[in-house]
């Protein structure tokens, strides 16, 4: 072979002639690595399967990457058979038998995001185009989410969201080949709204922080339409920036403004420094227009629950998901992650362990990896015994229906992993929306892409 | 009128009088010296003449135009080029680049952006710059790094970088400090062979009289920033408000 | 040949082999063996290299040869990004209307900024570069959400109507029809080699990138360049203008990195506004001093280097030691695969911190003194005088 | 006007943080003639410092309580600090609630021996290259730090509460006759105020009024001639090192209780103090903390509403665009010299 010849032609050519004495020559286009046999990308041989896991191993949610990764791990033993089996024996689905996927042993690669969308896609293209993963699930912020699950449905394979919040995810940016289990803000709104009338009354007025980039903005239209129909006023909406570490400037005006309610539109580092910052100046033991001033963390996570200390102390928001609840599905997790690792999984660990279940049990019941009949299998599955009580991904828009848990900081926390306690379950039905709903519009599932 | 004609310029630093109200008159094609005691405002004089500092006051007239308010660039492609106390020269090129970029200057004015060309296609260039290396014995170090050069040879760089240009006025800083007595000899035979081949005028600023009087045909005395005579060597030697000012006990030998 | 002497055309040529070539040399272990883990001939990081590659030469043509220290080129690759991703959305998928726009826009992105910063030299410079640069970002990622659609990244969506493109055109990025992302897989002896239309692209763009900026180094223009960082003083007396070339070299490497961050989005059409952050002008930097500055091929390897790191070492998690080092017994196994671990997965930046520090501190020359240092180890010959880069009547020794 | 009075208070605490990170700087580079960009990352430190301190004093015996369960429904392991062993409960808990402030002395030779191995193990070589490699070398190992620090502390940020006795907030409001509530500042961010200014007086007295400090102050001037002299100024700008990174330490500790310490803090601050540094004027004490308030106060003003909607965004990008119009006004900065850092 010359070098001159390396044309694309010339590569057809030279390709096709050391094939025959060598090996078959395959020849792909569009995107298609074993599609020529299976009819999508990256079908399992040898009797593997190869899933991919993105997750940010460095930048500022290395920790929550980390607690993702442990909860893959989990997952992928139990599909293989080896462990207590974990969810797998509470999940209503029974096509799963512990002999991995469709009876291909399921092996995995792991990536990092950096939690940057570029560094993101980077690493899941790594995965799919050299270790041929045939889908690609994590992450721990929406931009990541949003981003990567683009990619997928452009190169054909299942995309499994880890934590991702943003009405975004689901909603404009949904995907054909992308699905979220996690909540989103509005679910987050929706639950945590009559709690906080209860609680508050429906005569307050609510100053908002919001990081200024899409999720902050998802979050605070969300809360502030959900507040503001059950009476609420808004004060003020100020948007800090995503670098900010020291938010003193923005609480301080807070008191001055005539609210009595503090909104924390932030999540991680920032959601750790402005809430340790509003504490600081004292801001709970005030009292404003004759009423305590309060702060509403609309998103909790107990990773950043534990950055931030004792601050948390008696503030309500809303999670996915946590250690302390008493249901089988539940229990059964706490029990199989907490002996393999010594503490209690985060929401994050739990969402993607389900993500993954999900897939498998969708796999195994299609008969196949492909993603379009995997996303049909999965289009509007009912199940239950993943923690969360009867779910449903509803087909129209790939989000998962499900309970919400609103929580707060729990006062007297009797070990370091008991930050919050759930205050509330709310049902389904109060955080259901339309899949048409303004929030949520403007964008298309479009078709699935099996990459072929 | 002269080549280069100084009017009442005046600079202050702060407090301090640098230079008092200066008048010069440098005839072409002649070699003028600025001597003075330390402090005089000789350097100060020249910062102002290529460009570098604004006067506060006065005029310098080059060729019958101002060069006041001009950039150093501009002032060169006028035609005045510096050599400085210390060698001023491009260190990390060779010593036939450090040639070329003058003569590139010369042909080519302040910018010329000719990136496609290659540098060994410049025939003309190559063969002034080489030339004028021999005319300077350096030939055979064309292709050394300029920094490893002997200081001496760094100067006679110096001054033919300068040269090639062809500028009608060639500004001098001490040429010759810190130079050993073999080096200041070879950079008088250089001064004078300069001065002997080509039509150029000079302006010398130099501590070493004998530099001084073996090159200059005119010299200024400054003292505290302010002109105190002018006249030939002959006469300045014997000069007596010279021999107070500047020279004092010890006259010229 | 092309305007080349003997030496740059066969240095050129070898060039272009090793970049043609790349599937294979980046693909060196055959698949399933336990070293596979350390190919790296797949399309995205192939192309990545390429395009780094092109960045990091722009980089060069204005750090190496002139010594400013541009803390900001992350901003114009980011303007290329978002230039190119927006001809895919309004005009065509076609890669050409985007690369030039990109190139264009970053050019004149980089004329503004270059022409403010430029007033001041040293850490200043550093300093106004690295201050609007961070300005960029910070407005892409919040109040210029509309024009980059900030946190998200822009990306071309369903309801874009292309138009140039008709109504069969295809739907994702490609060179008058043929898809950035075809490939050509060849299978062959347990090695699965690569060939993606959008590498060679990439790799030829990277090429002509090449050859241009050889051709810079070796002109006049770029004599110029080096005599600025050299000596501007001498070079103002020598009656040059020191500011309209250092402004030439900060145009020409801007719109580089606007070509490399256009190309970034025909890879991938998405631009984020993290590929604007400081901390990504700072990759570039790192690549060139890591490969050397002021050397010719030294950005390129420093690109290959530092991705290779990034997306190769990032994935050896635990569970892949572990596999590696099974036949130890456990015991040293656990201590080995912990130790390991520090550095590889999600210690990967560490390494190159450590990588990083110890090429400056060792070899300020970059690997392309270190590849120098090793091969004069076998030379019988005494070297060619030093870095032959500074030269041009005595062209570098091709193995640079 | 009480906004302005609240966003004033809020600049000079603020500003302190750069104030005290920018003077470690200037330190460096006025005396070595180094551009440290692991500066931050000693501030990075100094904050986990106090974290260690705070492990190392809640070092627990743990003692197995069978009427209680933990998460997994074992017997529950209750663990009693050694600190409340030795001292009694009472006594114990006020120490671990002041670890903060005890932190501080605790930093001191921590932050001493580190400046000393850094600047004797790797800075020293770096003298006489130029400054592009010294920015590289020491944003390497910032690179560095910050990764080791993560590997051993994780990415998360750790609670570092300040001392129970500065909880809540003063109410100038109250004092100055306003609304009560207007005009509220907490008790510790007072502190942390008052800290950097005893912290930055301190560094000038000590320059000012002792022999080591005269020497240091000629030889920041001109290192030359004071080496000419037959002093030897390299081993006092070693201690200086150590003191810059004592100052970055201290900072950084008493910083710990404001914003929980994570590994890339040092990363945070880093370019706003090399804003702030060369905004002050590279090499000018005085400038480096005059910039720092200057910038920590306008900041806060910038974040305010009235601003903000007038100019959208402004808060993001206000520290840079006053460096960069003060760069191109006034060259050196506010208080720079010439010719310094111009090559």
């Amino acid at each position: 072979m010359t070098k001159s010849n390396l044309t694309r032609r010339g590569l057809i050519k030279t390709g096709a002639a050391a094939s025959a004495g060598l090996a078959m020559p395959t020849l792909f286009t569009g995107n298609v690595w074993a599609a020529a046999h299976s009819g999508y990308r990256n079908a399992p041989t040898n009797g593997t399967v190869t899933l991919g896991f993105n997750v940010p191993q460095s930048g500022p949610y290395a920790d929550e990457g980390a607690d993702e990764l442990r909860a893959y791990e989990l997952a992928v033993e139990h599909l293989n058979g080896g462990g207590d089996g974990g969810m797998m024996n509470t999940f209503s689905s029974s096509a799963l038998t512990g002999a991995g996927i469709l009876g291909n042993k399921v092996q995995f690669v792991t990536g990092d995001t950096q939690t940057k969308s570029d560094a993101a896609r980077a690493s899941a293209k790594s995965m799919i185009e050299k270790d041929g993963a045939v889908m690609i699930t994590g992450g721990s912020s929406s931009g990541v989410a949003i981003a990567v699950q683009g990619m997928c449905q452009e190169a054909g394979v299942i995309f499994m969201a880890g934590l991702t919040h943003s009405n975004d995810t689901t909603g404009k940016d949904k995907k054909a080949n992308g699905f979220r289990h996690f909540f989103n803000a509005y679910m987050s709104a929706a639950a945590l709204a009559p709690v906080l009338k209860k609680l508050y009354g429906t005569d307050r007025t609510a100053y908002h922080l919001t990081a200024d980039y899409s999720w902050g903005w998802t979050q605070e239209e969300s809360i502030a339409a959900a507040t503001e129909a059950m009476g609420w006023k808004t004060a003020e909406k100020v948007r800090t920036p995503l670098a900010t570490t020291d938010f003193s400037s923005y609480i301080a005006p807070v008191l001055n403004s005539g609210a009595d309610v503090l909104v924390l539109n932030h999540y991680g580092g920032n959601m750790v420094n402005s809430l340790t910052n509003a504490v600081q100046f004292g801001l709970r033991d005030k009292q404003v227009n004759g009423k305590n001033f309060e702060i509403v963390v609309p998103l909790y996570s107990r990773l950043m629950a534990k950055g931030a200390g004792a601050n948390v102390k008696g503030i309500f928001g809303s999670t996915n998901w946590h250690w302390s609840l008493t249901d089988a599905g539940s229990k059964a997790f706490v029990k199989s992650f907490g002996t393999k690792y010594g503490f209690p999984p985060s929401q994050a660990a739990h969402t993607v362990y389900c993500q993954t279940l999900l897939y498998a049990d969708a796999c195994q019941r299609a008969g196949t990896h492909n993603p379009c009949a995997v996303a049909e299998a999965l289009e509007g599955f009912k199940f239950d015994g993943l923690g969360n009580g009867p779910t449903e991904y509803r087909a129209e828009d790939h989000q998962c229906f499900k309970d919400v848990l609103v929580v707060k900081g729990k006062e007297n926390p009797e070990n370091e992993f008991d930050l919050l306690e759930i205050v509330e379950v709310t049902p389904r039905a109060q955080v259901e929306y339309a899949p048409d709903h303004p929030m949520f519009a403007g964008g298309e599932l479009g078709k699935c892409n099996p990459g072929a | 009128m002269g080549i280069l004609e100084v009017k009442g310029i005046n600079k202050r630093f702060g407090g301090l009088q640098a230079l008092g109200d200066v008048n010069l008159s440098v005839v072409e094609n002649t070699v003028h010296a600025l001597i003075g005691p330390n402090g005089a405002g000789k350097s100060t004089l020249l910062n102002v003449l290529v460009g570098k500092l604004a006067p506060d006051s006065g005029s310098v007239l080059f060729d019958g135009k101002s060069v006041l308010g001009r950039k150093p660039h501009e002032i060169n492609q006028m035609g005045i080029s510096r050599v400085f106390q210390t060698p001023e020269i491009f260190g990390d090129l060779s010593v036939i680049e450090n040639m070329m970029i003058p003569c590139f200057a010369r042909r080519d004015g302040s910018y010329r952006m000719h990136a496609f060309e290659t540098v060994g296609s410049e025939k003309g260039i190559i063969e002034d710059a080489e030339t004028m290396l021999s005319d300077v014995n350096m030939l055979e170090k064309r292709d050394m790094h300029a920094a490893s050069l002997s200081r001496g040879d760094k100067r006679r760089l110096e001054m033919a970088m300068c040269l090639v240009q062809q500028p009608r006025l060639l500004l001098l800083d001490e040429p010759t400090a810190g130079m050993a007595r073999a080096d200041t000899n070879n950079t008088i035979e250089l001064l004078k062979h300069i001065r002997d081949s080509r039509d150029i005028t000079m302006v010398i600023i130099e501590h070493d009289m004998n530099v001084v009087f073996s090159l200059a045909e005119r010299i200024t005395v400054l003292a505290q920033g302010t002109p105190l005579v002018e006249d030939t060597p002959d006469n300045i030697k014997g000069h007596p408000k010279v021999q107070e000012a500047y020279l004092g006990e010890t006259a010229v030998d | 040949m092309l305007g080349l002497n003997k030496k740059d055309t066969m240095f050129l040529l070898i060039v272009i082999a090793l970049t043609m070539a790349t599937p294979f040399l980046m693909q060196p272990f055959s698949e399933g063996s336990a070293l596979a883990q350390f190919n790296g001939g797949y399309p995205d990081l192939m192309a990545k290299v390429a395009i780094f590659g092109i960045f990091a030469i722009g980089f060069n043509i204005l750090f190496g040869l002139t010594g400013y220290l541009s803390f900001g080129h992350a901003a114009f690759l980011g303007v290329g990004s978002y230039s190119a991703v927006w001809m895919f959305k309004i005009l065509s998928l076609n890669v050409f209307p985007a690369i030039i726009l990109a190139v264009i826009m970053a050019g004149l992105f980089s004329l503004v900024i270059g022409y403010i910063s430029l007033r001041r030299s040293g850490i200043y410079f550093s300093i106004l570069t690295l201050a609007m640069a961070e300005m960029s970002f910070r407005l892409a990622y919040s109040v210029f959400t509309p024009l980059t659609n900030g946190e998200t990244g822009l990306q071309v969506r369903p309801s874009d109507v292309q138009l140039l493109d008709g109504p069969n055109a295809p739907e994702y990025p490609n060179i008058f029809g043929l898809l950035i992302s075809d490939s050509y897989k060849w299978e062959v002896a347990g090695h699965v080699f690569t060939f993606n239309v959008g590498f060679y692209f990439c790799a030829v763009i990277a090429i002509i990138a090449f050859y241009i900026s050889l051709r810079i180094f070796r002109s006049p223009f770029g004599m110029m360049l080096r005599a600025v960082k050299s000596n501007q003083n001498r070079m103002s007396y020598t009656g040059l203008n020191p500011r309209p070339y250092t402004l030439a070299a900060f145009v020409i490497s801007g719109m580089y990195a606007g070509l490399a961050g256009g190309l970034l989005a025909v890879m991938d059409p998405l631009a984020g506004a993290e590929r604007m952050q400081w901390t990504a002008s700072g990759e570039v930097v790192i690549m060139t001093i890591l490969g050397g500055a002021g050397t010719l091929l030294g950005p390129v390897l420093g690109a290959g280097a530092i991705k290779y790191l990034e997306n190769i070492f990032s994935k050896i998690n635990e569970t892949v030691l572990h596999d590696w080092f099974a036949f130890l017994p456990d015991s040293i196994e656990d201590v080995v695969v912990f130790i390991l671990s520090r550095f590889t997965g999600h210690g990967w930046a560490l390494t190159l911190g450590l990588m990083f520090m110890l090429v400056v501190t060792f070899l300020p020359g970059g690997l392309v003194e270190g590849g120098k240092r090793f091969f004069g180890m076998f030379k019988r010959k005494p070297k060619e005088p030093d870095d032959a880069e500074h030269h041009p009547e005595t062209p570098p020794h091709v193995a640079e | 006007m009480d906004q302005i009075f609240l966003q004033v208070l809020n600049g000079l605490d603020k500003g302190s943080a750069y104030a005290l990170i920018a003077l470690g700087l200037t330190l460096i580079f006025g005396t070595l003639g180094v551009v440290n960009f692991a500066h931050g990352a000693l501030f990075m430190i100094g904050a986990f410092c106090a974290v260690t301190l705070q492990k190392i004093l809640t070092l627990s015996k743990i003692t197995i309580d069978p009427t209680k369960t933990d998460f997994l429904g074992n017997p529950a392991k209750i663990k009693t600090p050694y600190v409340e062993g030795w001292f009694g409960p009472d006594m114990g808990a006020m120490i671990i609630d002041w670890s903060v402030p005890m932190a501080v002395l605790f930093s001191i030779p921590v932050m001493i021996l580190v400046g000393f191995i850094m600047e004797r193990g790797l800075i020293k070589h770096f003298y006489h290259r130029p400054h592009a490699d010294q920015i590289l070398v020491t944003f390497g190992l910032a690179i560095v730090l910050q990764e080791v620090v993560k590997q051993f502390y994780g990415a998360n940020p750790i609670p570092t509460p300040a001392p129970a006795a500065f909880k809540g907030s003063f109410d100038f409001g109250v004092m100055l006759g306003i609304d009560a509530n207007k005009v509220i500042y907490p008790y510790w961010r007072m502190v942390y105020f008052l800290f950097s200014a005893v912290v930055i007086s301190a560094v000038f007295a000590f320059l000012r009024f002792t022999t080591f400090g005269m020497v240091v102050r000629a030889g920041m001037a001109d290192r030359e001639t004071v080496g000419l002299l037959g002093i030897n100024i390299d081993k006092r700008f070693t201690i200086m090192f150590g003191i810059a990174a004592a100052v970055a330490g201290m900072a950084g500790v008493m910083y710990a209780p404001i914003n929980s310490p994570n590994y890339h803090m040092g990363m945070d601050f880093l370019v706003l103090s090399f804003v702030v540094v060369v905004v002050g004027g590279m090499g000018s004490l005085p400038g480096a903390v005059l910039a720092g308030f200057l910038l920590g106060i306008l900041e806060s003003f910038s974040s305010m509403n009235e601003v903000k909607s007038l100019i959208p965004g402004i808060d993001q990008i206000i520290i840079y665009l006053v460096a960069i119009i003060i760069l191109l006004a006034r060259p050196r900065g506010l208080m720079g010299k010439r010719g310094v850092m111009e090559d």
